[in-house]
């Protein structure tokens, strides 16, 4: 296997909260995460809402400080530098915000904005010359107009913000983005406009992506390989196809059924509905996390913590998942439905 | 409905040659600056209160050199000369104070040391209170309780205490004034800018600047405070009402500036014991403080709407009767 | 002029209501008849008209789902049913009959009796719809307290049911917490709970699951759907996932640039779009396809509100321009439809209540009829 | 106000200007504690009339010199303090022996006494002989600074109530508001018209003219000419003198001629007339009409600008620098209208070709440029002085304005401190003439003062009391004088 | 909420301490109060027995330690100018003070709001202009000016109130009305700006969309939320006023804290002016902790139990 560009190993982080409920003070919000991006490749990232999607991304992005865990970026550790080092790291590894509202500085035109980064890495583009044409050329690459350079964020409808986002990130020339949602703020043919940039981009500069989302459609469109989170563990990683077609664990097949399919048929289809809602991050169940809601506990998930296992994927691709009774790859999901449907 | 003030021409009526952006961005700029005076001139109080702040602006300015001398020109049997007549010259038209001199031209040689005691004191509390402030909420942690603390102290400390050290460990002079006072307002910035740096600090484009790498002070520069000024503007300009008024009761209090120094507020505060037999000695002084200080709320108050972008059009906006539908043409199947 | 809602009995029971709601209204019922909605912005560039002739119909028991690109009008329409626009819109024209009465020539002040009863409305944005210093139950127990009367201690009584109503587990206790302790699907729940806490006859829900991820969402829906049939209210679901649409609607009005520019039936829309903008939006979506591959969307962007173009709004994006195009603004017509024939017909624009049971379509283009053929 | 017009009936209502610090009798020399003590609570062995200057019995029926330093006193008989003890030598001598003699650090000790330590002996009840280390002439009168108290007085703490043998006691005192007093039954004398005294204060004049136009208050103390109370405004000589005293230790003061052009410089006629409604009088020397010593036939320096420039250019002309800056040195506050009076001086030396740079104080910082030690490196210093003479004998003012040594004197010559020393030993007539000798030798001289005004007190007084007001009420005002007008 | 009380009590100490060390040290730098107690004639030996008597012939650090000795034991020292016990000066005029500073503010802002209020409910109608410029001409006007102008139109032309002093109720009016003016001129800007934003925030379209009618709207949904910024102001000026409300103590010959500390000061009382300000000091950190517990009772978010450590 070729070196990845960037790996990331036993990732841990707890932020320190006012008491909850039980007292607890810790919020463990990545509990020791690993994964590796590939050069050129889409690494997927999916999960519920607040199980450590975004505080992976500020966590790789520096802007949080793990407790324990180590980065890789080509064989350096970034939280180790400092100085120049740091600035050249920083220049490689760039990230597009989650909200296209809150990541522009309103006060700021969208010129200003996308130049913003060469006011600390001056020695990219020297002269204001070249980072005027800079400029321009980056708004044509994510579709905007070079007039556009002068207006400020709030002339722009979400989709055009976001892509201002992106045209920042992409002027350090950066080797790693980060995308936490980029596209979920937007409308469907916007979707569309950017998911295809992005493409391009990685087409042809080779860039690597972590693309956090929501949206399992879109996932699947953009991503080779799929991680999925809950309450701050990776508990399925795989290829893509593998991932959606054959998830193993059970919280990934429910993730599966719950999204929504374009089918004009009107027929409705069964889907699992989990019971309760996630459980609060501060008081994480004991054993495997998920068994709070799973209709596949046992007593042991409540005492042991599962492992990761490698499962057999059908066309031999790495698939890990972490579950004491992962599914059954063949039955897929109509099995799943059957049982939900006997359990509840 | 369409004004000039709608803004520039959209984007593809404008000359397509995009290799002189430097040309544009001028050109915006100029527009930008145009713009806002138009706008200025389409709300009457504002316009009204920025004419006044001129006017008080050049008299302080220019007016002590031309009435300098008149200012000081006592005649003792011409002592509190009703106002609103001509009889004696033009110079005794807002009358004469208890020593005979001219109150219009006392009024404009005090609006000098006015003006010269509250910007300045307004100015130095702003900038260190804010940059502290800033400084303090974007770091957090200690240095912002550390600072919070000390601005509790301040706040706590008679400021009077420190007027009478100050006047007497040095002297009692203007600057000595503008001393006192802006120290004693450091926390008032320090507070607020405080607060709304600690906020902005954990938005999200403060977080994507640090990703570039950018060092604090940039981002402060940046970002922080072109966010924060327009809160703190507008702060100062309360502010300025207080500081003249501050300012008024010292002299009320005897540790104020001091004659032959002469501001509104000595003016109304040596006026006051004239009340009831030269009313016009402290009611023109007084007059003078409440009309500035209104215009400068009344511009802050557009100024602040004016550069946020996100609330600009509320001053471009139409009155309700004043609508016209735009006609839409429509087929009939 | 009394609505049923006021009518009722100052207290019932849940199991009570029920089966009397489905009594009253009988499912396809027109509850909500629109007709030529105009609503006018005054901006700083002029007054603009965000919402132009906007028509459509909403039945009990059934969804009506709003397409449309971000910034073509679909909340704005909504707020104008409701009656809480911003202080800068004014509703230019039209009508808006809930069960014969027409909000729109009510003053403000007479709409207030039919804002929760009459009709209830689900805000996108979670938290910023809730008021964070007060606690849910304080919240959700208003609309009683205004409406019914009751004190304070009857009202979170009802708090608490309709908390259970909408499946929050523990009401009893978590009835004194404040928003922010809820987590963002709880807090469209109570959202929800509190536009069908007085049993309205119809339901508005702006985006209600766009902030929300598959699996709440799921449930989010799943509630909507529960209520939905149990009140037999109409509903109004406004969002821009064609997934959702699909799932959940009956019938669906696409909109573009402010207006209503293809309506029908889910299936009938979706299978045979008979406006190039549906068309496209349909094609946007990236299913089916090879990974990476080049995802169709529509080029360009709506035009501005100040410069909406004389003639057909979507003349500017659209594959099909013609001189007609540019000239006239084509209206919303009846079109035929091979799944539907028999309708076509006699389906109108507009269709008066009491009319067929089943939604018409219809679109605005002048060459609807070629578009299945394209 | 039916309450108010009851209580008007049998009280007087007085509003002062500051609180009394205390109402300590040994501290009574304190303007606002005398006002409410003196003669009211306490009385001295030794009264001095304010109209007439002539000392009067009091406690004491008798004085005379039994020596030199020997001064004996015969004492009132039958007389009580308030606390029922017999009033006696003993308790005169104690009164004496606490002011003068104790660590308590009295503050009528220092004004009136000096460092002298006295001898006191009570000879039998009520006989009482006092010695003094020197001859001195003015004891008796110094005497009646003392206000007597008994011996149950504390000797080593200051008390704020004083029992007193006078016709009120102090029945109530709420710190802040108000002090009340009412008539004591075992007075000796005769019984005062007021039952109750009430005093309260105000620093701002207009407020305390204000009281007494709306009825509020019967008395309203230093009141300011512009106070527009009308016809209830009472004038009185109120004792006090405005100067400037001029520094001969610096440039240019301290050449004569531009003492003397200071002199001439000021137009007193005019400040008088305009500044002061022509109610106070253009003063000659410092002490008013009725001061032992005053002379009558000084008539001061005439308004004469061009006289004033032209010595100021002869002294430039001999190399005098006469463009070195004058501090002007004035203590706001201190008396009516003193910033006004302060930038009419400014501009008028200014006139006469000098650099005058006026400096308002506050009265500590005033205070360490009026008594020794003097600031140093202060360049010329014109003080402005408001001087009252209470004790009403010249030596009060002379030893401490005009000895080179004097606590506010800047400079003398040793032939002008010995005239003074004269002055002081002498008594009679004798003692009236040398101090006249020396006020005209000043003014022709020594020119240390530039004399301005006389001045005039004000206070307000409610048409239901009768009173006249004399030179010392301003430090003693005494409420048996007042009654009700029917 | 105890634990979180003690921790700000505790962090209040070392400023307290700061504040005291500065007056202390600052009340020394503006002179030998000696020439102020002592006869203008008095010798050397008698300002030098002044001097040794009240101890200001020690190094600064030696009389600060023996200061805060006696304060310890809860003694403050004793007045210079009145013999008495500086503690009980302090402690005696310091509710005059409290109770016009308290009746004052309650109803600067209860006007306030009501005014505000009225004025956010149509920004820029007509009476939003009115009340804009009422409210800054009241806070610009000087108060000294205005207390001599309301004795002279209330008690001497219309004798309806006294002039001054404390007794009855009516003597009451005019101070208070003095003071109300800049707070409330302050706070009516604060209050308007504040409710034009929370009535543009969401919450307040779903309350209408329930049926709340405009006066519910404003006093139940919006007030609250606009609550807050008007509290710090309201915080900040009650500290002006518990400090500074010299001026008005002064004229109307109101027996309180603040007349007590500019005399302190002018007349070198350093024993008073040190119990004064520490006592000031007390209450403004005091004030300063009743409006963070006002914002949590205000609003639950900002509850120390819920924030983010
Ligand atoms: N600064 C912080 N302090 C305390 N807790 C935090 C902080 N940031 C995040 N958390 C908590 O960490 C958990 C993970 O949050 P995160 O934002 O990473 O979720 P997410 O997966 O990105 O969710 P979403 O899909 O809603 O964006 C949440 O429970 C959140 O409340
Ligand atoms: N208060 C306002 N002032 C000016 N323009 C407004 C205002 N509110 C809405 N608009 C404009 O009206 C148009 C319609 O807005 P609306 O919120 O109805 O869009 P939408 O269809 O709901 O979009 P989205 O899908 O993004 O929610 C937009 O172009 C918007 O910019
Ligand atoms: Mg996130
Ligand atoms: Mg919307």
């Amino acid at each position: 296997m070729p070196e990845p560009l960037l790996a990331i190993d036993g990732l841990t982080k707890t932020f320190h909260v006012a008491k909850s409920a039980s007292g607890n003070t810790r919020l463990k919000a990545l509990d020791g995460i690993s994964l590796t991006v590939g050069r050129g490749e889409t690494l997927g990232l999916v999960g519920e809402s607040g199980c450590g999607k975004s505080t992976l991304a500020r966590t790789l992005m520096m802007l949080e400080t793990p407790d324990k865990g180590t980065v890789t970026f080509e064989g350096t550790n970034p939280f180790g530098l400092r100085g120049k080092e740091l600035l050249n790291w920083r220049r490689r590894v760039q990230m597009v915000f989650q909200d296209p509202f809150a990541s522009l500085n309103a006060r700021m035109n969208a010129g200003d904005i996308i130049a913003e980064p060469w006011a600390t890495h001056r020695s990219l583009y020297p002269t204001s010359k070249e980072r005027e044409a800079r400029v321009r050329e980056l708004l044509h690459m994510v579709g905007l107009r070079p007039s556009d350079a002068r207006k400020s964020p709030q002339e722009f409808s979400g989709g055009q913000r976001q892509r201002i986002g992106i045209a920042r990130a992409l002027a350090l020339n950066p080797d790693v983005i980060i995308l936490d949602e980029p596209v979920s703020a937007l409308d469907l043919s916007v979707q569309a406009q950017v998911l295809n940039l992005l493409n391009e981009l990685q087409k042809e500069l080779g860039v690597s992506y972590i693309f956090i989302s929501h949206d399992l459609t879109v996932v699947r469109h953009v991503a080779d390989r799929v991680a999925v989170m809950y309450l701050g563990r990776i508990i399925e990683t795989g290829a893509t196809d593998e991932v959606f077609d054959h998830p193993r664990h059970p919280y990934t097949a429910a993730l599966m059924s719950a999204s929504p399919k374009l089918d004009v048929s009107g027929t409705q289809r069964d889907r699992i509905v989990l019971r309760g809602e996630l459980p609060s991050p501060l008081d994480p169940p004991s054993g495997c996390r998920f068994r709070t809601r799973c209709w596949k506990a046992q007593d042991i998930c409540a005492e042991v913590s599962p492992e990761p296992q490698v499962l057999a994927a059908p066309d031999g691709t790495r698939h890990l998942a972490e579950c004491h009774f992962p599914l059954d790859s063949i039955k897929g999901l109509t099995g799943v439905t059957a049982a939900v449907a006997s359990a509840s | 409905m369409q004004s000039s003030l709608t803004e520039p021409p959209a984007a593809e009526q404008l000359p397509a040659d995009s290799r002189q952006p430097r040309e544009h961005t001028k050109e915006s700029k100029q527009d930008g600056k145009l713009g806002l005076f138009r706008l200025l001139l389409k709300d009457r109080f504002a316009t009204a209160s920025a004419l006044i702040l001129v006017v008080v602006g050049l008299t302080a300015l220019i007016g002590p050199a031309l009435m300098g001398d008149l200012a000081t020109k006592q005649n003792l049997l011409f002592a509190n000369k009703a106002p609103f007549t001509v009889a004696h010259g033009w110079e005794y038209f807002l009358g004469s104070d208890s020593l005979g001199r001219s109150m219009l031209a006392r009024l404009v040689v005090a609006s000098r040391t006015t003006l010269s005691v509250a910007v300045p004191a307004v100015a130095v509390a702003l900038v260190i209170g804010s940059l502290w402030g800033v400084w303090a909420g974007y770091h957090r942690g200690w240095r912002e309780n550390v600072s919070m603390r000390i601005a509790d102290v301040i706040m706590s400390f008679p400021s009077l205490l420190l007027a009478v050290v100050v006047l007497y460990v040095f002297s009692p002079s203007a600057a000595n004034i503008v001393l006192i006072l802006a120290l004693t307002r450091i926390p008032i910035y320090l507070r607020t800018a405080r607060a709304e740096s600690a906020e902005l600090q954990s938005r999200t484009f403060v977080d994507a600047a640090r990703t570039f790498g950018a060092k604090p002070s940039a981002i402060i520069v940046r970002h922080v405070i072109p966010v924060v000024l327009p809160t703190l503007l507008t702060l100062a300009t309360l502010e300025f009402c207080y500081v003249m008024l501050a300012e008024s009761s010292l002299s009320f209090l005897g540790i104020g500036i001091q004659p032959p120094d002469v501001s509104w507020g000595l003016m109304v505060s040596q006026g006051r014991q004239y009340l009831q037999t030269a009313w016009w000695l402290s009611i023109f002084p007084g007059v003078a403080i409440v009309v500035t200080t209104i215009a400068a709320n009344v511009l802050a108050a557009w100024l602040r709407i004016a550069t946020d972008p996100a609330q600009r059009w509320r001053l471009a906006l139409p009155r309700k009767r004043l609508i016209a539908r735009i006609p839409v043409k429509e087929t009939q199947p | 002029m009394k609505t049923a809602a006021e009518q009722a009995p100052v207290k019932r029971s849940r199991a009570a209501e029920a089966p009397a709601a489905s009594s009253e209204a009988k499912a396809h019922d027109v509850v909500l008849q629109v007709r030529d909605l105009a609503v006018d912005i005054r901006t700083h560039r002029g007054t603009v008209r965000a919402v132009n002739s906007v028509g459509f119909e909403a039945r009990a028991g059934e969804t009506l789902a709003l397409l449309g690109e971000s910034g073509c009008g679909k909340s704005m329409t909504a707020k104008a049913l409701a009656g809480i626009m911003d202080p800068v819109c004014d509703l230019a024209d039209g009508q808006i009959v809930l069960n014969g009465t027409d909000l729109a020539a009510l003053s403000a002040k007479e709409r207030l009796k039919f804002a929760g009863p009459g009709l209830g409305i689900v805000f996108q944005d979670a938290l910023t719809a809730l008021n964070p210093v007060y606690t849910v139950g304080t919240q959700l127990g208003e609309a009683f307290r205004i409406h019914r009367g009751l004190n304070a201690r009857q009202a979170r009584a009802e708090a608490i049911d309709l908390m259970k109503r909408v499946g929050i587990p523990e009401p009893e206790s978590r009835v004194n917490s404040y928003p922010h302790q809820f987590s963002g699907g709880m807090r469209q729940r109570i959202l929800i709970a509190m536009a069908v806490a007085l049993n309205p006859r119809l339901l508005i829900a702006d985006e209600p699951t766009t902030a929300l991820d598959v699996t709440v969402q799921a449930q989010i829906m799943q509630l909507l759907r529960t209520l939905r049939e149990e009140g037999q209210m109409a509903v109004i679901l406004i969002t821009h996932d064609l997934a959702v649409v699909a799932e959940e609607a009956d019938s669906v009005a696409v909109m573009y640039a402010g207006n209503v520019v293809e309506s029908g039936p889910v299936s009938e829309v979706f299978a045979d779009p008979r406006h190039p903008y549906t068309k496209g939006l349909l094609e946007s979506v990236p299913v089916h396809l090879e990974r990476g591959a080049q995802l169709k969307s529509i080029p360009g962007s709506p035009p501005e509100l100040h410069d909406i173009p004389a003639g057909c709004v979507y003349q500017s994006r659209c594959p099909l321009v013609q001189d007609i195009c540019r000239a006239e603004r084509p209206a919303l017509r009846p079109v035929t439809s091979p799944v539907n024939d028999a309708d076509a017909g006699t389906a109108t624009a507009n269709v008066p209540s009491g009319g067929p049971s089943r939604p018409a379509r219809t679109a605005a283009c002048h060459f609807s009829e070629e578009i299945t053929n394209a | 106000n039916s309450d108010a017009a009851a209580l008007s009936s049998n009280t007087v209502r007085v509003v002062l200007g500051q609180e009394p610090p205390t109402l300590e009798a040994c501290e009574s020399n304190l303007t606002s504690t005398g006002v409410v003590v003196r003669s009211n609570v306490t009385e001295p062995l030794i009264e001095r009339n304010p109209k007439t200057g002539e000392l009067e019995p009091k406690l004491a029926t008798e004085w005379k010199a039994t020596s030199d330093t020997e001064w004996t006193l015969k004492l009132r008989e039958g007389v009580k303090f308030q606390d029922g003890t017999p009033f006696n030598a003993e308790a005169a001598a104690f009164t004496i022996d606490r002011a003068v003699n104790s660590k308590l650090g009295c503050n009528v000790e220092g004004y009136v006494f000096g460092d002298a330590d006295l001898k006191v002996k009570a000879v039998d009840a009520s006989t009482l002989t006092v010695t003094t280390p020197e001859p001195d002439p003015i004891l008796p009168l110094r005497l009646s600074f003392l206000e007597v108290v008994p011996t149950s007085t504390s000797t080593t703490a200051k008390v704020r109530e004083p029992i007193g043998t006078g016709p009120y006691k102090i029945e109530q005192w709420d710190s802040g508001q108000k002090i009340t007093l009412s008539t004591w039954d075992g007075y000796w004398g005769d019984k005062p018209a007021y039952a109750k005294a009430e005093y309260q204060w105000r620093s701002e004049s207009s407020v305390r003219a204000a009281m007494v136009t709306s009825g509020e208050a019967d008395v309203a103390m230093g009141l300011s000419p512009d106070d527009n109370i009308g016809d209830l405004g009472v004038d009185y000589p109120n004792n006090e003198t405005v100067a400037l005293r001029l520094d001969a230790n610096a440039a240019p003061l301290n050449d004569i001629r531009v003492r003397q052009a200071v002199n001439y410089a000021i137009d007193k006629e005019g400040i008088v007339n305009s500044l002061y409604q022509g109610k106070h009088k253009v003063a000659a020397q410092l002490v008013p009409e009725g001061v032992v010593g005053h002379n009558s036939a000084l008539t001061g320096w005439p308004f004469d600008l061009d006289k004033a420039k032209s010595l100021v250019a002869e002294a430039k002309a001999d190399g005098v620098d006469t463009s070195k800056q004058i501090s002007l040195v004035v203590r706001s506050a201190q008396f009516p209208k003193i910033t006004e009076l302060g930038q009419v001086l400014q501009e008028q030396l200014g006139q006469a070709g000098l650099n005058v740079k006026l400096k308002m104080l506050e009265t500590s910082q005033h205070l360490t440029y009026q008594v020794r030690p003097f600031p140093k490196d202060e360049g010329a210093v014109a003080l402005m002085t408001q001087h009252g003479n209470q004790a009403g004998d010249a030596a009060f003012t002379v030893d401490q304005y005009m000895l080179s040594t004097g606590a506010q004197s800047y400079f003398g010559t040793p032939e002008f401190d010995a005239m003074i020393k004269k002055a002081d030993a002498a008594s009679g007539d004798e003692r009236k003439k040398d101090f006249e000798e020396i006020f005209a030798y000043q003014n022709d001289k020594v020119v240390q003062f530039a004399h301005i005004s006389h001045q005039t007190g004000i206070i307000g007084k409610a048409k239901s009391v009768n009173y006249t007001p004399n030179s010392s009420s301003g430090d003693e005002l005494r409420v048996a004088e007042m009654t009700p007008a029917s | 909420m105890l634990i979180y009380l003690r921790k700000r009590i505790v962090s209040s100490a070392l400023p307290l301490v700061v504040v005291i060390v500065g007056v202390f040290a600052l009340a020394r730098m503006t002179g030998n109060p000696a020439s102020l107690y002592l006869p203008l004639n008095a010798t050397q030996q008698m300002r030098d027995d002044f001097t040794a008597r009240n101890g200001l012939d020690q190094p600064l650090l030696v009389q600060m330690a023996d200061y805060f000795g006696g304060v310890f034991r809860l003694d403050f020292g004793q007045s210079l100018r009145t013999g008495q016990d500086a503690a009980a000066m302090a402690l005696r005029a310091f509710p005059a003070t409290l109770q016009l500073a308290a009746t004052t503010m309650v109803l600067a802002v209860l006007l306030a709001l009501v005014v505000g209020c009225w004025a956010a409910l149509k920004p820029n109608g007509i009476a939003d202009r009115i009340s804009s410029f009422v409210s800054m001409a009241a806070a610009s006007i000087p108060d000294f000016w205005l207390a001599i102008v309301g004795i002279w139109v209330f008690a001497i032309t219309l004798g309806w109130l006294p002039t001054s002093g404390v007794s009855g109720a009516s003597a009451w009016v005019l101070p208070i009305a003095t003071l109300l003016l800049r707070p409330f001129g302050v706070l009516v800007q604060i209050v308007r700006g504040s409710m034009v934003s929370a009535l543009s925030e969401p919450y307040i379209k779903l309350a209408r969309s329930r049926g709340a009618g405009e006066l519910r709207v404003v006093t139940h949904h919006a007030l609250r939320n606009a609550a807050a910024p008007a509290l710090t102001v309201a915080g900040d000026l009650t500290v002006g006023l518990v400090n500074g409300a010299v001026v008005v103590e002064t004229i109307f010959g109101w027996p309180g804290i603040g007349k007590l500390m500019i005399d302190s000061i002018l007349q070198r009382d350093f024993a008073v002016l040190q119990a004064a300000v520490l006592l000031t000091a007390v209450a403004i950190f005091a004030l300063n902790i009743l409006i963070d517990m006002g914002y949590a009772l205000l609003d639950a978010r900002v509850r120390p139990v819920t924030v983010k450590a």
